[in-house]
């Protein structure tokens, strides 16, 4: 693309955006479950979202790299990173969130075959289904390939028993992406499959799991001898494996990238707004402290997060970088959140006042907790570059 | 000063553990937040009356037992551990040692042996901020003839909705110096909003507009360094259920790692958890010094009070963040979950950190204190 | 701005990384220390000299081959993997950046193609006290009719005693303006004593006793901002040298945990250590992109060069003491010998840490340039 | 004892030593080589050292609290804190530097026959013999009981092949006390004995080991088939183990209570040398944040140290104290001088000046390094405190 192109599509696209995206469809996100997610359980919540989607997606612009027969956009990287950044430029609020687009699509795309992308692409990106993911069991925990839910071969169907957790709003789902077990004879991460599961299917339960910050944003799915067609099937039998490690790296690069972008967030700010300064200095020396060697981090992380595309365009990608994202991501979210708390001090300890939100900082202070468990814990992470960047030994 | 319990001491702490692991474990913290009809369990307050708790640091002349504090900080250890809601804290660890330590004979002889008794509860309305500074006081008492008036507001005190007396911490007049009211709850003028903590227990803000203060009520504070010591004292005893609940949670943390399985191993044989939980070990035995150590300070009337206040008080600080942090990494996906208890640990950690001045407040006294 | 080498610069590392390799590893360091004849090794010198690598940030109209400072930085980082000693420091960072901001075009043509062809090696004598302060300057040039004479002292001078030029930061009269001067290092009135540091380089201390000052010989500094600029640019190269030193540290830790043998099996297996190695390992990255982020602000003139100077001083200054303090306990016993290398590492670690303002000293600026 | 007896022998220790120890002894020693070591190859440097040494030892107070029969003063645990605490008053310096003393006596007199204690004690305290220890190996680091110095059985003698390393100063030892492998057949621990070896037997030669802070206080110890009378082997053959393992004990405690006695390397002292307050204040923010970090941790070491010892009075004895000790103690004083190299600066990398004793300090820095790996590292007390006293389970 050269730089003409590249110009004449940065214009075109501002131009189009601009006509486009309507002014409530600007701005900050509160809540990400103010936005349309899709699917038979939600709605629009105004006019304005659901010309906005529409829009975008007769643009093809919902999953602007998919091809067009799947209802994408067929745009190329360098295209898909103008339009992003011209989205955040006037910052237009996503059209769709889907873990269909960011979860099931790369793996459909890759491991799926013509007919499972046919069917499961265009109603990803025309918003009709709302997928959910099953990974991990109640007992599994970091050790995922350990997982337990069962698909037995009845001739013309898998029969699924067994349970899945951590499931974002699996409540709200239509449709469930799971690994299961179809091989227990095996080495274990040999006898796992990769299978899509229609959540109205009979025998299918959800319950909500309740967190430590009051939200309850992961479910639990149950499934009683629940039928699955053959079809449903992706990739090999007993393969399942492969998908799930490509999918995990997929997701630990977008929890560990979630980090620094809270704008409302931002400590420095924060602390301006709690203290006066004294002389230009913050009157709390620790805290002070505290508040440069999370930024130094922070910028720094940001740095390498830079350094990480450059390289990768240059092509020499590194196998370290998602474990090291998701690792440092994660803590670095976690410090930001203790140093906000000792910021606002006992004003973001008080949960049912309109003043602050009810407590909002709290929750996400408690939230941030489980970014060092989820998507692979910080000592899985901690394991695998030792073993697989470090090669260090294992007994 | 030997810093072990003597015997007395020790068959306290046990019969107080006894009683709260039975009548007010966290199943009973749970059963306040999801019911929320009280801010507190009034039959096992009177329980606890019952068994002298109210009385420990009140001397017998004015009916109480006289155990002194060394007592009473073990039994806010086993709140601690069991995350048991009580007055406790406002009213025997606060507001009993204001009156014990500033109020004048006729205020110890009303008060002391009406909260010795079980009667009254009072609470100790002192912050101003969102930060604990003692420095930070514009609440106003004026005289006003023959009596005086208090203007001001309040901000984080502890069992205010509940409590039948607030000591008031204020400036008089325009000066400098500081100066103690104790009046009724309901008193004209008083406003009281109450909210809800992280915790799951309450704290109110309260306004004073005009409110009428008769000469008998003003508790006079002629050496800061008194007040001082209210403080200090109190900050030991909140350190102590600091500790109790980083002891608990670093328990319950301990036995999950010799149960849970994962790879086919009990994830308690991972020698990274096994180090950190061993430096989590050596931490704790540092805590139980100090703390010790405040406690008989306190009774041992040791003129360097302030400075091993603000030590344990920053320790506990320091030390009750890492574990409370750990303890849920640790359990991992259900400990962020509120089937198990361990988040209430967290959440109670995160408030009792902030009360009285948190780590930095505490290290940058520490540094004053030692000149420089 | 791509944070990654071109070819060039890329070519560059790894012909100086051979080059080193062979003709000044640690043991060339190890046999300047023990025979202690010279500084320096002055056949070494020549070759780098004839390899460009004094040339490297010099104009080509002052006869450098303008290759620019992430070139150099690629240098540093790998006479800090080798620990090898020469003027490099001295000469090509410290007093030849000076010259590039700040000297005029006279001073240029004097100086610069002389340092480019290797002919003469200079030493920067700024600071005065034993903690890098850009502001603690005492030293005093004053007018003296026609010229200025020149009185002061001057401490931890690199390479004073086999520098041909000293520049001198000072004040003008009693002004509060800097003033730099450039000066035969046998001018009248110079007194060098040297001393041994910890990581076996020489350093100088400077005594000025009415040294007669040429007008030709004076550096205007009409902008506080420029003479900061010399020690950002010097701190980022300082910066690589520590990260060429950390990552060499880091290097020689991991071969030791895969090939040391306890309890029967690779003391790699531990998962202790593992960790403590993957947290390692990722500070490492992450002072990689700071220091070639560094590299390339220089290069392209970025405004903030003060904010990001600061931020990578003080994350190499905390991540080479993290290293190389793990590397000596990873090491164990043999860690502790001068039998095996590591021992020199932290020894330079510890200098590079103190040389042109450690860590506390650039994350409290970095707090200021930020307005808090 | 009663209160009386306790002041009487109180006012008599402080009379005598009032007495007895001349000025010269009395006061900080800089260096402790410059103490009275014992032994063939040491001689006393001044009159005053011999004439302290000698009433010492003719009162029995080299070893205050052995029998007299074996050269000791035969009094009671009190009566020793009573001694000690007036030696500490006058700063009397110690009369004798003895590992035989605190190292060989107490095994000798647990497991010792009465032949050898009569033979070995007595020269001890008569300061006839310096002992040097013999437990390491070059290959052997933590893992002590993988020890490979072979004694084989020759009928009336053994033969001794192997080497031990980190022996403090051997070079000036008379004898070596040694851990040395007997039965290469069993579990490791099992197969090991506690030898006495003379060191002027053929065979035996000692290497200086240069250390990184460039002093050499310790050795390596070659033995090529040397011979050892029978009668040396102390305790039962192949239980050698078990007196390592009291031994170590008492070691751990040694090293771990060594970090704060320092005076001369009081931090705040520094830090008023180096700093001038600003408003009462150090004016490096981060540093005075250290420094009260460090302190915290200090004192409440200190507290920690009191309560142990109060604990062990009313019977509580905890088998953690060893441990925690050695971890916290060492780990401490390395914090201690990297906070001293920090607040010091430039000053004290000068290694040849006479102003800072030719970089006394840093020496002490480099050498502190040492001390979180020598008598057990810190890995291994964190090993033993997680199996031992938390209980969590090995593989």
């Amino acid at each position: 693309m050269s730089e003409n192109n590249k110009d004449d599509f940065r214009i075109k696209t501002r131009k189009w955006l601009e006509k486009n995206c309507p002014m409530s469809m600007r701005g900050k996100t509160d809540d990400i479950k103010e936005l349309f997610w899709g699917g038979e359980n939600t709605s629009f919540t105004s006019e304005d979202q659901k010309k906005w989607f529409e829009a975008m997606y007769h643009k093809g612009w919902i999953a602007p790299q998919w091809e067009q027969k799947y209802g994408g956009g067929g745009l190329s990287i360098l295209e898909n990173k103008i339009l992003l950044q011209e989205m955040s430029r006037l910052k237009c609020k996503q059209p769709l969130i889907s873990f269909g687009i960011s979860m099931l699509g790369p793996a459909l795309l890759k491991f799926g075959n013509e007919n499972q992308k046919d069917k499961y692409l265009n109603e990803i990106t025309n918003g009709k289904i709302r997928w959910a993911q099953g990974y991990s069991e109640p007992n599994a925990g970091s050790d995922l390939a350990g997982l337990q839910c069962k698909a037995e071969d009845k001739g013309d169907h898998y029969l699924i028993n067994g349970s899945k957790i951590w499931t974002s709003y699996g409540d709200m789902g239509d449709w469930i992406f799971c690994l299961v077990r179809t091989d227990f004879e095996v080495k274990k991460q040999m006898g796992i499959s990769f299978l899509l599961i229609d959540m109205k299917s009979e025998g299918v339960m959800t319950r909500a799991i309740k967190l430590i910050s009051g939200k309850s944003p992961f479910t639990e799915t149950f499934f009683d001898n629940v039928k699955v067609p053959k079809e449903n099937l992706v990739g090999e039998l007993n393969k399942g494996w492969t998908i799930a490690k490509y999918l995990l790296t997929h997701e630990r690069q977008m929890i560990g990238g979630m980090g620094g972008d809270d704008e409302k967030f931002n400590p420095r700010e924060i602390a301006l707004e709690s203290f006066d300064l004294k002389d230009g200095i913050l009157p709390n020396p620790i805290l002070r402290n505290e508040l440069s060697e999370y930024e130094m981090d922070d910028k720094i992380f940001s740095m390498t997060i830079e350094r990480a595309i450059d390289e990768a365009k240059a092509g020499n990608e590194s196998g370290a970088a998602s474990s090291l994202f998701k690792y440092y991501g994660t803590e670095l979210n976690q410090q930001r959140m203790e140093l906000i708390m000792s910021l606002t001090g006992s004003s973001e300890l008080i949960m049912d006042s309109e003043k602050n939100k009810n407590g909002y900082i709290a929750a996400k202070f408690l939230r941030s907790k489980g970014n060092t468990i989820e998507g692979g814990t910080s000592e899985v992470q901690l394991n695998i570059i030792s073993k697989n960047i470090l090669g260090l030994p294992t007994k | 000063m030997a810093l072990v319990l003597n015997e007395e001491q020790q068959l306290l702490k046990e019969s107080v553990k006894d009683f709260l692991d039975n009548k007010a474990p966290v199943s009973a913290l749970r059963k306040l937040r999801d019911e929320n009809i009280s801010d507190y369990d009034d039959t096992l307050w009177s329980e606890m009356i019952e068994m002298g708790l109210t009385s420990l640091t009140i001397n017998e002349e004015f009916g109480g037992l006289e155990f002194g504090y060394v007592a009473l900080g073990q039994v806010l250890e086993q709140t601690g551990r069991n995350l048991s809601v009580s007055p406790m804290i406002s009213t025997v660890l606060m507001s009993t040692t204001f009156i014990n330590v500033l109020g004048n004979v006729f205020q110890k002889n009303k008060y002391l042996p009406e909260i010795a008794k079980g009667n009254i509860k009072i609470c100790l309305a002192h912050q101003e901020t969102s930060h604990f500074n003692i420095k930070d006081i514009n609440t106003e008492l004026k005289g006003d003839g023959d009596s005086y008036v208090l203007n001001g507001e309040k901000h984080f005190v502890i069992d205010a909705g509940i409590s039948d007396y607030i000591i008031v911490l204020a400036k008089f007049e325009t000066e400098s110096n500081y100066i103690g009211v104790i009046l009724r709850s309901n008193s004209d003028g008083i406003k009281i909003n109450i909210s809800r903590l992280l915790d799951d227990r309450k704290v109110g803000d309260i306004t004073f507009k005009n409110v009428k203060i008769e000469k008998e009520s003003v508790i006079e504070i002629n050496d800061f360094k008194l007040l001082e010591r209210v403080f200090d004292i109190s900050s030991i005893g909140l350190s102590c259920e600091m500790l109790g609940v980083s002891l608990e949670a670093f328990d319950k943390t301990l036995a999950y790692l010799k149960d849970r399985q994962q790879f086919g191993v009990t994830i308690g044989t991972f020698q990274a958890l096994q180090h950190r939980a061993a430096k989590m070990f050596i931490e704790l035995e540092l805590c139980k010094s100090v703390v010790i150590k405040g406690l008989k300070a306190i009774d041992s009337d040791l003129s360097n009070l302030n400075e091993i206040a603000s030590l344990a008080k920053a320790k506990l600080g320091r030390t009750i963040k890492l574990i409370t942090n750990e303890a849920i990494q640790m359990h991992g996906g259900i400990g962020m979950t509120d089937d198990i208890d361990i988040g209430f640990y967290i959440k109670r950690a995160r408030v009792l950190q902030q009360t009285l001045g948190d780590y930095n407040y505490h290290l940058t006294r520490y540094a004053e204190i030692s000149g420089y």
